[in-house]
C-alpha cells in the first residue's frame, strides 16, 4: 500500500495523477474463506480490518450486495459521541471515540474526524433531570460532558436561540467536546483500503442468498448472487437486512428496519460551529465540511426497506430546526434521503454469538451506528477471532430480551441517537 | 405520506391520520403467566421484519380510532389490502405472487 | 345504565358562578372566509353496539348515523358518525342529551364532554382551502359533502370536521387545542384567497 | 436604454417597463419580465460568480432550472438576504439588490483563485490523503481552513420576517411541467371535466415554445397557442393552474411536493402574501411532462464566462431579446445550436463559426445557416477556450488532430444534446432504461399511477410529443374516472426537432491530456478527475460521484450526470448501462426550509396547552413550566421571591392552613360498561372487582414487559363506571394502550373509554383547613370524615355547578381534589380563593407539589421511575393484586433479571450535612476513594429542600437499596463528595395521621 502524504499529491500532480493505485482491489470470490463478513458497510470493513490487523486473519472475504459503504454509512448524519448513560453502553461508545481520535493516521486516510463538540439541548425541567444524570454518570466514567447554561450554549453555537419566548425554550445544554462529525465514506474507504492492502477480498455487487448449516448446526458457508462461498466463520453486519439474513440461517431475531431519513442544505460558509441535538423538539443538526447544513429526522413509524420516507418527516425535522434556529427558515434543502436502521427493543445494539456455531451478528445500531464503527469492528473482530466476546461487547446478547437484562438508554434517558 | 384504507371508514385516507401499532397476528397467551421465558421473548420481542410482505397493525387514531390490520409490501411499501382488528389472516393475497 | 351518575350531572340549575368558554367571541375575516368561535353547545360522547342504536335514536329525537363519514341533523341537534360504535352527540338547543340516553337501559356509554369541545366556525367560498392549509382530507363537495363528518387533523392538532354547507363548516376541538386550531385556520383564511 | 445587448423588436417583453437593479453594488437597469440573468446579459455582464474549488471566474451556463454557475445572493433588507439564489431564475424587480459569492476581495480579483494555480494539487479526493500530519493541526489549521474555503452564499443572520404557507390538494389528473406537452396533456384531462392541476417551474408557461421560434400550433406561434391554452385552461374551475411552481418531490402513491414561488419576483409583496407557498397534492394520476435539459461540451476551459447552452442563448435572444455577445462561436455534436446561430445571425450578430464534431450531418438547419452564409466546420472540435474572465477566443482543429486555428470570440454556444428530465419518474420508483441508439435513459418500468410524455419520455419533435401528451392526458382522465372527452387535439403546423448529440468528454479532452474540461462546473470536476476516480478503484457509479462530487452540487447535476457517467464507463470500458446511473433523490431543485415548514413556526409549531385557570395564574405573576405541551403553573412568588422562597412559603401554607392547586392537566378517562371493573382488572396491577362504588384506589398501570408505564388515583362512581386519572404527561399514551388492549385482546368486554382530560377543571385544595373552604360552596355532599373519608368520591354541586370531589392527597394532608366543568373551572378556582383567603390559604404550583409529595415519599413515574423499574423496584408491591391470575405486565415482571437479587431500589436519601441539597441525577457510590471509572450503585431521581422537614430530602435508586436502610453511601460531586444515609422514603408524618388531620 503506497502512503497517502502531500509529498504523494505533489509526485502524482507533476503525472497528472496517473500514478495513483485502485485504493482497494476487487478480486472474484474463492471457494472458500476463514471469515465472511457479510456487508460492507464501515462495520463490516472495520471487522474485516481489524481482523487483519489485530488478529492476523487475512483469508478474509466481506460481501457486498451493492457497493462498500453505500447502506447507512453513506446514509448517515456522521454524529460522532460517547455521552451514553449505562456503563455497557458508555464503555462501547468510549472505545470507540478513542479509536476515532487517531484513526486518520492509524489508516493513513483522512476520515475528517472533526472533534467539535456535541451540544444536546434541554427544554424542560424533565430535560434537566436526563441529561445531568448523564453528565453526572459519564464525569465517574471518565467520559467528558459538560454542563451549560443556555448563555454558555449560545456561546459555543451562536446561531442558536435561547429566547426565553420560544414555544420550548433552551434551559441549558450538555456539551461533550470529544464529541463531533466523521467524513462518512471515508471511513468506508479508508478501512477498505487497509483492509484489501492486507489481503482482505472486498466483493461488491455478491448478494448473500441463504446460510449454509452442517449437520451439526455448525456454518459452512453462504450461498450468494456469485455461488457459494465457503467459511467456518461468518459474521453477519448487515445493518436494515441483519434479520433477513438470520433468518437465512433460521435465527428469529428482536429487530424491526425503519425508514429514516436526513437532509443537507445548500453549502454556506461557515455558521453552525458544532453538533446540536434536541431530543424534545427533536432534530439535531451539524455543518459539514462542505459547508452543508446536515440535518436528521426521526424514522417513519412503519417497518420499511424502501430506503424512502414521507414528506411530513423532514417537515416535522425542519420545524424543530427553525424552531431551534430561526435565521435558517430561508436557507434550502439541497438534497435528502433515507436509509434503513435496524432497531432492537431496547435500541441498544447485538454484538454476540448466536445459537449458531459459527455465526456472529453485529446489528441493532438503530439510528446511531456511525459513532460506533471502529469500535463496534474492533471488538467485533475479537468475538469471531477468539469466538468469544470481548468484554466490551459481552453485555450486548441477543439473550438478554428473553432474560430482560435490557441495556435501555431509550428508556431511560429518553435522549436522542 | 402514505395512504391508507382504513376498513371501517371504508375510504383511502392519509397516513398523518393513523399510527402504526407492529407485527399483526401475534396473539397475547390467554394463559400469561403459565408462559415460559422463551415465549414470552417471542410474544413482545422477536419480530418478522420481512422485506416483503408484513402483516402489521394500524389504528385510526385521529379517525374512528379503530384498530385493524394491514398487508403491505415493506419494499415498496404498497398496501396489499387491509381488514378488520379480529379477522383472520387472509389465506390468498390479491395480485401477489405466491 | 349509569342512572345514578347521569342524573346528577343532567339538571343544570342556577350557578352561582359565570361561565368563560376558550375564546369567547374570537373571530377573524379575510377575503372569502370567516372564522369564528361559536357559542357554548351540550355535548356527550355517545358510545353502543348496533344492537342499541334503536333505542338511543328513539331518546335523541333523531336516527344515528350508521354510514362512514356523515352526520344527521334535527331540531338544533346533530349526532356524527365518528367510529363503528361512537358517535359525537352536539346539541345547541339547550336540550341535554345526556339526560335523555339515562332513560335507555339498553348497553351503552354516554359519557358528558361539553366542556370539553370548542366548536368554531369556517364559512365563506375560501372555506375548503382555509381547512386545506392544515388538514389533509380531500374536501371537494364530491369526497365531502354537505352534512360530512369526520374525525381529522388540522396542523398537529386533532379535529373532528363537519360540513353544515356547501361553503360551510363547523371545527370541534378539544378547549387547550382551540387557541392553537384558531390561529391556524386564520392563518390559512389570511391565504386561501390566493 | 435597457443594455447595450438588448435586441430592438426582438424578445416578448415591452420595453416600456423598465426596472432598476443593481449588482455588486453596481447598478444596472433591465426590463420587467427580465430574469436577473437576461438583464444582467443585456448589460453585458457574464461574469457573475467563482466556481467552489478553485475560485475559477463563472458565467452562465444556462437560462433556467439547471444553472450551476449563476449563484447570487439576493438582498431585500437586512434579515431577508437568501443565499445561492439562481441569477437564472430570479425574476427582476424594480429595485433588485444582487451580490456575487465566494470571492474575496471582489468577483473579478478574487484572492482564492491562487487555487486554480495550485488545481493540480487539488485533484479528486486529494483531501482524503494529507491534512493527517501534525495530528493536532488538523483541528487548529487545515479544517478550518478547509471550511473557509467552503460554502458558497452566507447564511442569512436574522430571523426571516416573511411567512410560508402550505396548502393540501387532491386532484384526478396533475400534470407536471408546462410546456407544449404539459399543456396538451392537461387540455385533454380538463376537456373530461375532471380535477386537474397543471404546474410549471417558470413564470410563463410555454417551455422551450420560450426559445423554439420555428413552432406553430393551431395556426399561430407557439409560445402565443401556449398562453391562449393556458388561459383557457385557468378559465375552467375543474382546473388548477400554478406557475412559479417547481414540484420537488415525487412520494409514495402519487403524493407530490411543490413549491409556489408567491412573493421573490415582486417589488414590494403585501404583507398577507405568504413568500412561498407548499402544495401537498394526491392525484389519482400524474401526468410527466418536465421536458429535456441541454448537455454542454467537455473540452479545455469550457467554464469562461461567455459559453453558454445553446438553447439559452437562444431563449435570452427569443424570450428576453438580448444577444449573448457580438461576435459568437457555436460548438455541437447536434443540430439544436445550428437554431441558435441562425436566430442570433438573423438578430444581427456576427456569427464567427460553428464547428460541428459530427463528418457530414445533412439537414434542413444546416442547410439554412449555410443559407445565410455562416463558416460551418464539420468533424472539428473545438479543444481550447480562449480568456479569462470572459471567453476571447476557440482553438479548433480536426477532431482526429491535425493543424489548429484559433478563432476570436466573445461568446461560445455549445450543445451536445439534450438529457430526457427523468428525476421526477426516478423519484417515483421508476426504472429506467437507457436507450442505446439515442444514448440517453428514458422511463422505463413505473412503479406508480403516472405516464411520461414529451421530451422527458424521449420522445423527439413537437408533433409526436403533442399527439403523446394529448393521449395520455385523455387516458388518465379516464383511468380516473373520467366519462367523455370532447376536446380538439392541438394541430402541430411547424416544428423544430432534433435529438442525439455525444456523451462525454470531446476530442482534445481525452485520456492523454491533463486539460481542464468540466463536467461538473459547480464543484469543478474534471473529466480528468472522473477517469482518476476510476483508475482509484471506484467502479461503482456512486463511487465516481462521492469520490469526485460530480453532480453533488446544488444543480444536483442535471447538466453532468449523464458526460461524467459517460467518461467513467469509457475509462472502464463497460457499456453505460452497466456502469448504471446514480439515484435521483429529492428535490428536485433546492426548496426552501420555510416553505417545507410553512406554518409550523412560533406559536404553531406545537400546541400551546393551557388549562381554565391559567388567566388567573398569569394574574397573580405565577411562573409557568414547560410539561408536555401544557404550560403549568410552577410556582407563585410575592414581591422579592425568588423560586426558592415562594416554594417555602407555599409548602408551609399547605401544612399549616391549606393551598390550591391546579391539577387540570392530569388524563382523565372515564371507562364506562358492565365489564369496567373486569378490565380495571387486566390494564391495572390493582384489584378492582371488589373496589365499593364511591370509594378511590392508587391503581399502577404496566407495559407487558412489567416495567411501570403510569399511575393515578381511580374512582369509582358506579358499578359500571370508573373516573380513571393518568399522570399529564402521560395521557395520550394510556388512552392509547388502553384502547389497544380493550380492541384487539379483549374485545370480548362491554366497556367503553371516554378522554374527559378537558371535560372537568380539576382544583385541588390540600391541608388542615381544606374541607372548611371547600364545605360552604357544595351543595349536596356530606363533607364528614365519616361520609367522606380519605381516597373516596362524591359527586353533587359547588357553586351551582356539577362536581365530582375527591377525598384524596397527594400531599399527606387532609385534601380534596374538586372536578368541575372546564368552562367554570376559573369561577370555581376564584370562590375556592375567596374561601380559602378567610384561612390564610395560598396557591401552589407544580414545584411545591413537588417537594410535598416527595416529603411523604410518593413517587412521580417518569421521575422517580424511568422506564426500567418494576413496582417492587419502586416498593410498589402492595399495590400488586397478589391473587390476580392475569394483567398486563404480570409475566414480564417475572422474568429472571426483573426477578433478581441486586436490582435498584427506590430508597430515601439523607445528607449528613441537613444543608446541603443534592442534585437530581447525581450517581451514587460505596467507595468515594476508587478510581475512575467509579462503580455507580444508583442515582438520585428527587431532590428538594424540605423546608416543612427543615433539611434536605431526597428520592433515590440504589442497588439494593432496601438492604442498605442506615448505610452511609458517597455523591461524588466536582467539588467534594457528598455523605448520605440510605433512609426509608416518607420524611414527614410517618403514621400518615395528618390525613384526617
Amino acid at each position: 500500500m503506497k502512503k497517502y502524504s502531500v509529498f504523494a499529491i505533489a509526485r502524482e500532480a507533476m503525472r497528472g495523477h496517473k500514478g495513483w493505485e485502485e485504493q482497494w482491489s476487487s478480486p472474484e470470490p474463492k471457494k472458500e474463506y476463514d471469515v465472511i463478513i457479510v456487508g460492507a458497510g464501515g462495520h463490516g470493513l472495520a471487522t474485516a480490518y481489524y481482523l487483519a490487523t489485530v488478529h492476523g486473519i487475512t483469508n478474509v472475504a466481506v460481501l457486498e450486495k451493492g457497493w462498500l459503504g453505500g447502506g447507512n454509512t453513506g446514509r448517515n448524519t456522521t454524529i460522532i459521541r460517547s455521552n451514553y448513560l449505562y456503563d455497557e453502553s458508555a464503555g462501547i461508545y468510549d472505545h470507540a471515540l478513542k479509536l476515532w481520535d487517531g484513526l486518520s493516521q492509524e489508516l493513513n486516510y483522512n476520515v475528517m474526524y472533526s472533534a467539535r463538540g456535541v451540544m444536546m439541548l434541554a427544554h424542560n425541567v424533565h430535560d434537566i433531570q436526563v441529561l445531568k444524570r448523564h453528565v453526572h454518570a459519564n464525569r465517574l466514567n471518565g467520559i467528558d460532558n459538560e454542563w451549560l447554561s443556555p448563555e454558555q450554549a449560545k456561546e459555543f453555537c451562536p446561531p442558536l436561540n435561547i429566547s426565553r419566548d420560544a414555544r420550548y425554550p433552551v434551559v441549558g445544554a450538555a456539551l461533550q467536546r470529544r464529541g463531533g462529525t466523521a467524513r462518512h465514506d471515508a471511513v468506508a474507504w479508508g478501512y477498505a483500503r487497509g483492509a484489501s492492502a492486507r489481503g482482505v477480498h472486498i466483493i461488491q455487487n455478491c448478494e448473500v442468498t441463504g446460510v449454509k448449516r452442517a449437520a451439526n448446526g455448525a456454518v459452512m458457508g453462504v450461498d450468494t448472487t456469485r455461488g457459494f462461498i465457503g467459511a467456518k466463520k461468518v459474521g453477519v453486519v448487515a445493518a436494515g437486512h441483519s434479520s433477513v439474513i438470520m433468518n437465512m440461517a433460521g435465527v428469529r431475531m428482536p429487530l424491526e428496519s425503519y425508514p429514516l431519513q436526513a437532509l443537507v442544505s445548500e453549502p454556506v460558509k461557515p455558521v453552525v460551529p458544532c453538533v446540536v441535538m434536541s431530543n424534545t423538539v427533536h432534530a439535531y443538526i451539524s455543518q459539514s465540511d462542505k459547508g452543508e447544513l446536515v440535518i436528521g429526522a426521526g424514522t417513519d413509524q412503519y417497518v420499511s426497506y424502501s430506503q424512502t420516507g414521507g414528506l411530513h418527516i423532514l417537515q416535522h425535522t425542519l420545524d424543530a430546526i427553525c424552531e431551534m434556529f430561526p435565521i435558517f427558515t430561508r436557507m434550502k434543502m439541497l438534497r435528502s434521503w433515507g436509509g434503513i436502521v435496524d432497531v432492537t427493543p431496547d435500541r441498544s445494539p447485538i454484538l454476540a454469538k448466536t445459537p449458531v456455531p459459527g455465526l456472529y451478528v453485529n446489528c441493532g445500531w438503530g439510528t446511531g451506528g456511525f459513532k460506533a464503527t471502529p469500535g463496534s469492528g474492533h471488538v467485533f473482530a475479537h468475538t469471531i477471532a477468539k469466538d468469544d466476546p470481548h468484554p466490551i461487547n459481552a453485555p450486548f446478547t441477543i439473550e438478554r430480551f428473553r432474560t430482560g437484562r435490557l441495556i435501555d438508554e431509550a428508556a431511560a434517558a429518553a435522549v436522542a441517537h | 405520506m402514505l395512504l391508507i384504507r382504513c376498513p371501517y371508514c371504508e375510504e383511502e385516507r392519509p397516513e398523518l391520520e393513523f399510527r402504526n401499532a407492529g407485527e399483526a397476528h401475534i396473539a397475547r397467551s390467554a394463559n400469561m403467566s403459565g408462559e415460559s421465558d422463551d415465549d414470552f421473548e417471542k410474544f413482545f420481542f422477536i419480530r418478522s421484519n420481512p422485506k416483503g410482505i408484513i402483516y402489521e397493525r394500524w389504528r385510526h387514531m385521529h379517525g374512528c380510532a379503530r384498530f385493524f390490520n394491514a398487508v403491505r409490501d415493506t419494499v415498496t411499501d404498497k398496501f396489499v389490502m387491509t381488514y378488520k382488528a379480529g379477522e383472520p389472516k387472509p389465506a390468498k393475497l390479491p395480485g401477489v405472487a405466491k | 345504565m349509569a342512572k345514578a351518575a347521569a342524573k346528577k350531572t343532567a339538571a343544570a340549575a342556577s350557578p352561582s358562578v359565570d361561565r368563560r368558554p376558550a375564546l369567547a367571541g374570537r373571530t377573524t375575516t379575510a377575503t372569502g372566509v370567516k372564522v369564528e368561535v361559536l357559542p357554548p353547545a351540550e355535548r356527550i360522547s355517545l358510545r353502543a353496539p348496533e344492537a342499541s342504536v334503536a333505542a338511543l335514536s328513539k331518546a335523541l329525537g333523531l336516527t344515528l348515523p350508521k354510514k362512514p363519514k356523515t352526520s344527521a341533523s334535527k331540531g338544533g341537534r346533530t349526532v356524527l358518525w365518528l367510529g363503528p360504535d361512537e358517535w359525537l352527540v352536539i346539541d345547541e338547543g339547550g336540550n341535554d342529551p345526556l339526560a335523555d340516553c339515562a332513560t335507555v337501559t339498553e348497553l351503552h356509554s354516554a359519557v358528558g364532554i361539553s366542556h370539553r369541545n370548542v366548536a368554531i366556525s369556517v364559512t365563506g367560498p375560501a372555506a375548503e382551502a382555509t381547512i386545506n392549509s392544515g388538514c389533509p382530507q380531500d374536501l371537494s363537495l364530491d369526497a365531502f359533502p354537505a352534512g360530512a363528518a369526520s374525525r381529522t387533523i388540522l396542523g398537529k392538532a386533532e379535529i373532528v370536521l363537519l360540513r353544515t354547507a356547501d361553503d360551510a363548516f363547523r371545527v370541534e376541538c378539544w378547549r387547550s387545542f382551540s387557541d392553537y386550531v384558531f390561529t391556524f385556520l386564520s392563518e390559512g383564511a389570511r391565504d386561501a384567497a390566493g | 436604454m435597457s443594455g447595450a445587448f438588448r435586441i430592438p423588436r426582438a424578445g416578448r417583453l415591452s420595453q416600456a417597463k423598465t426596472a432598476r437593479f443593481s449588482f455588486d453594488g453596481q447598478s444596472y437597469t433591465g426590463i420587467e419580465g427580465d430574469t436577473l440573468a437576461s438583464a444582467l446579459l443585456a448589460n453585458g455582464v457574464h461574469l457573475v460568480g467563482r466556481s467552489f474549488k478553485y475560485h475559477r471566474p463563472r458565467g452562465f451556463l444556462s437560462a433556467g432550472a439547471e444553472e450551476p454557475n449563476a449563484l447570487v445572493q439576493i438582498v431585500r433588507d437586512d434579515a431577508r438576504k437568501t443565499p445561492n439564489v439562481r441569477a437564472t431564475v430570479q425574476e427582476l424587480y424594480d429595485g433588485l439588490a444582487a451580490n456575487s459569492q465566494n470571492r474575496w476581495p471582489s468577483l473579478s480579483f478574487d484572492v482564492g483563485a491562487v487555487n486554480d494555480l495550485a488545481s493540480p494539487m487539488f485533484s479528486a479526493g486529494f483531501y482524503y490523503k494529507t491534512f493527517m500530519w501534525p495530528k493536532a493541526a488538523w483541528k487548529s489549521l487545515y479544517e478550518p481552513k478547509i471550511r473557509e474555503a467552503a460554502g458558497l452564499g452566507v447564511s442569512p443572520d436574522k430571523p426571516d420576517p416573511d411567512h410560508y404557507s402550505s396548502r393540501y390538494a387532491h386532484c384526478d389528473v396533475l400534470v407536471l411541467g408546462g410546456g407544449a406537452a404539459g399543456i396538451a396533456a392537461a387540455l385533454a384531462a380538463a376537456e373530461t371535466g375532471v380535477r386537474v392541476i397543471l404546474a410549471d417551474e417558470q413564470a410563463e408557461f410555454g417551455g422551450s415554445l420560450r426559445f423554439e421560434t420555428g413552432a406553430r400550433i393551431d395556426g399561430q406561434d407557439g409560445f402565443a397557442w401556449a398562453q391562449a391554452a393556458i388561459a383557457r385552461l385557468g378559465a375552467m374551475d375543474n382546473v388548477r393552474v400554478l406557475s412559479r411552481t417547481t414540484a420537488f418531490g415525487y412520494y409514495a402513491q402519487n403524493f407530490v411536493g411543490l413549491v409556489e414561488r408567491v412573493g421573490d419576483h415582486l417589488k414590494a409583496p403585501g404583507h398577507d402574501l405568504p413568500r412561498e407557498r407548499l402544495w401537498q397534492v394526491r392525484a389519482k394520476r400524474v401526468v410527466l411532462a418536465s421536458g429535456a435539459i441541454e448537455r454542454h461540451m467537455v473540452f479545455a476551459n469550457n467554464d469562461r464566462p461567455g459559453i453558454m447552452l445553446a438553447g439559452a442563448a437562444r431563449t435570452f435572444l427569443n424570450h428576453y431579446g438580448v444577444a449573448v455577445g457580438r461576435n459568437v462561436g457555436v460548438y455541437t455534436a447536434n443540430d439544436s445550436a445550428y437554431a441558435a446561430a441562425i436566430d442570433l445571425k438573423k438578430a444581427g450578430v456576427n456569427i464567427a463559426a460553428i464547428v460541428d464534431l459530427r463528418d457530414n450531418p445533412t439537414g434542413p438547419v444546416i442547410d439554412e445557416a449555410r443559407a445565410l452564409g455562416i463558416e460551418i466546420n464539420f468533424g472539428r472540435a473545438v479543444i481550447r477556450a480562449g480568456g479569462k474572465l470572459r471567453v476571447s477566443s476557440m482553438t479548433v482543429q480536426p477532431k482526429n488532430g491535425g493543424g489548429e486555428r484559433t478563432i476570436s470570440v466573445d461568446a461560445i454556444l455549445m450543445s451536445a444534446g439534450w438529457t430526457p428530465s427523468v428525476h421526477l419518474f426516478s423519484q417515483s420508483r421508476g426504472k429506467v432504461a437507457f436507450n442505446d441508439e439515442t444514448k440517453r435513459f428514458v422511463p422505463g418500468t413505473y412503479a406508480q399511477d403516472c405516464v411520461s410524455v414529451g421530451a422527458c419520455n424521449g420522445t423527439d419533435g413537437l408533433s409526436a410529443s403533442v399527439d403523446e401528451a394529448y393521449a395520455a392526458g385523455a387516458k388518465a382522465a379516464r383511468d380516473s374516472g373520467a366519462k367523455s372527452a370532447k376536446g380538439v387535439k392541438p394541430k402541430v403546423d411547424a416544428s423544430e426537432s432534433w435529438s442525439r448529440g455525444m456523451l462525454g468528454a470531446a476530442p482534445g479532452a481525452g485520456p492523454d491530456t491533463t486539460v481542464k474540461a468540466f463536467v461538473d462546473f459547480q464543484n469543478d470536476v474534471t473529466a480528468k478527475d472522473i477517469r482518476q476516480a476510476v483508475h482509484e478503484g471506484m467502479r461503482s457509479i456512486e463511487h465516481v460521484k462521492r469520490f469526485t462530487t460530480n453532480g453533488m452540487a446544488t444543480d444536483q447535476g442535471k447538466t453532468s450526470n449523464m458526460h461524467g457517467l459517460a467518461i467513467a464507463a469509457e475509462t472502464l470500458g463497460k457499456p453505460i448501462p452497466e456502469v448504471g446511473l446514480t439515484t435521483f433523490r429529492a428535490p428536485y431543485t433546492p426548496v426552501t426550509f420555510g416553505a417545507i415548514v410553512s406554518h409550523a413556526r412560533g406559536p404553531l409549531f406545537d400546541p400551546t396547552r393551557k388549562t381554565a385557570t391559567h388567566p388567573w395564574a398569569e394574574a397573580q405573576g405565577a411562573v409557568f413550566e414547560d410539561v408536555g405541551q401544557w404550560k403549568r403553573a410552577w410556582y407563585f412568588p410575592k414581591a422579592g421571591e425568588d423560586m426558592h422562597a415562594a416554594v417555602d412559603r407555599e409548602c408551609v401554607a399547605v401544612r399549616t392552613t391549606a393551598g390550591l392547586f391546579d391539577a387540570s392537566t392530569l388524563g382523565k378517562i372515564e371507562v364506562v360498561g358492565p365489564d369496567a371493573a373486569k378490565f380495571m382488572e387486566l390494564l391495572y396491577t390493582n384489584p378492582w372487582e371488589k373496589l365499593e362504588p364511591g370509594r378511590c384506589r392508587y391503581g399502577i398501570m404496566l407495559r407487558e414487559d412489567g416495567f411501570i408505564y403510569d399511575d393515578g388515583v381511580v374512582g369509582r362512581l358506579a358499578p359500571d363506571r370508573f373516573h380513571v386519572t393518568t399522570t399529564t404527561g402521560g395521557a395520550p399514551r394510556v388512552m392509547n394502550h388502553m384502547e389497544d388492549y380493550l380492541q384487539t385482546e379483549f374485545p370480548h368486554l362491554n366497556v367503553w373509554l371516554t378522554s374527559i382530560t378537558e371535560q372537568w377543571a380539576v382544583i385541588a385544595v390540600q391541608g388542615p383547613k381544606s374541607r372548611d373552604i371547600i364545605a360552604p360552596l357544595v351543595e349536596g355532599i356530606d363533607m364528614s370524615d365519616e361520609a367522606l373519608p380519605h381516597m373516596s368520591v362524591r359527586e353533587g354541586k359547588i357553586c351551582g355547578v356539577p362536581t365530582r370531589l375527591f377525598r384524596m392527597s397527594f400531599t399527606g394532608e387532609r385534601g380534596f381534589e374538586v372536578n368541575v366543568p372546564a368552562d367554570y373551572g376559573q369561577a370555581v378556582w376564584e370562590a375556592l380563593w375567596a374561601e380559602g383567603q378567610k384561612h390564610g390559604a395560598t396557591a401552589y404550583g407544580t414545584e411545591s407539589m413537588h417537594v410535598l409529595r416527595a416529603e411523604k415519599g410518593y413517587i412521580i413515574v417518569g421521575q422517580d421511575t424511568d422506564g426500567t423499574v418494576t413496582p417492587n423496584d419502586a416498593g410498589l408491591d402492595w399495590a400488586v393484586g397478589k391473587k390476580k391470575s392475569d394483567f398486563v405486565g404480570i409475566r414480564g415482571m417475572a422474568r429472571p433479571d426483573l426477578v433478581a437479587k441486586g436490582r435498584k431500589q427506590l430508597v430515601g436519601l439523607k445528607t449528613k450535612d441537613p444543608k446541603v441539597v443534592l442534585e437530581e441525577g447525581a450517581q451514587i457510590v460505596e467507595d468515594p476513594k476508587q478510581a475512575i471509572p467509579m462503580k455507580m450503585i444508583g442515582h438520585v431521581t428527587s431532590s428538594y429542600w424540605s423546608q416543612n422537614c427543615g433539611r434536605s430530602i431526597a428520592l433515590a435508586l440504589v442497588a439494593g437499596g432496601r438492604d442498605r436502610m442506615g448505610d452511609t453511601l458517597y455523591v461524588p460531586m466536582p467539588n467534594g463528595v457528598i455523605e448520605v444515609e440510605v433512609t426509608g422514603m416518607v420524611f414527614f408524618d410517618e403514621t400518615g395521621g395528618r390525613l384526617n388531620g
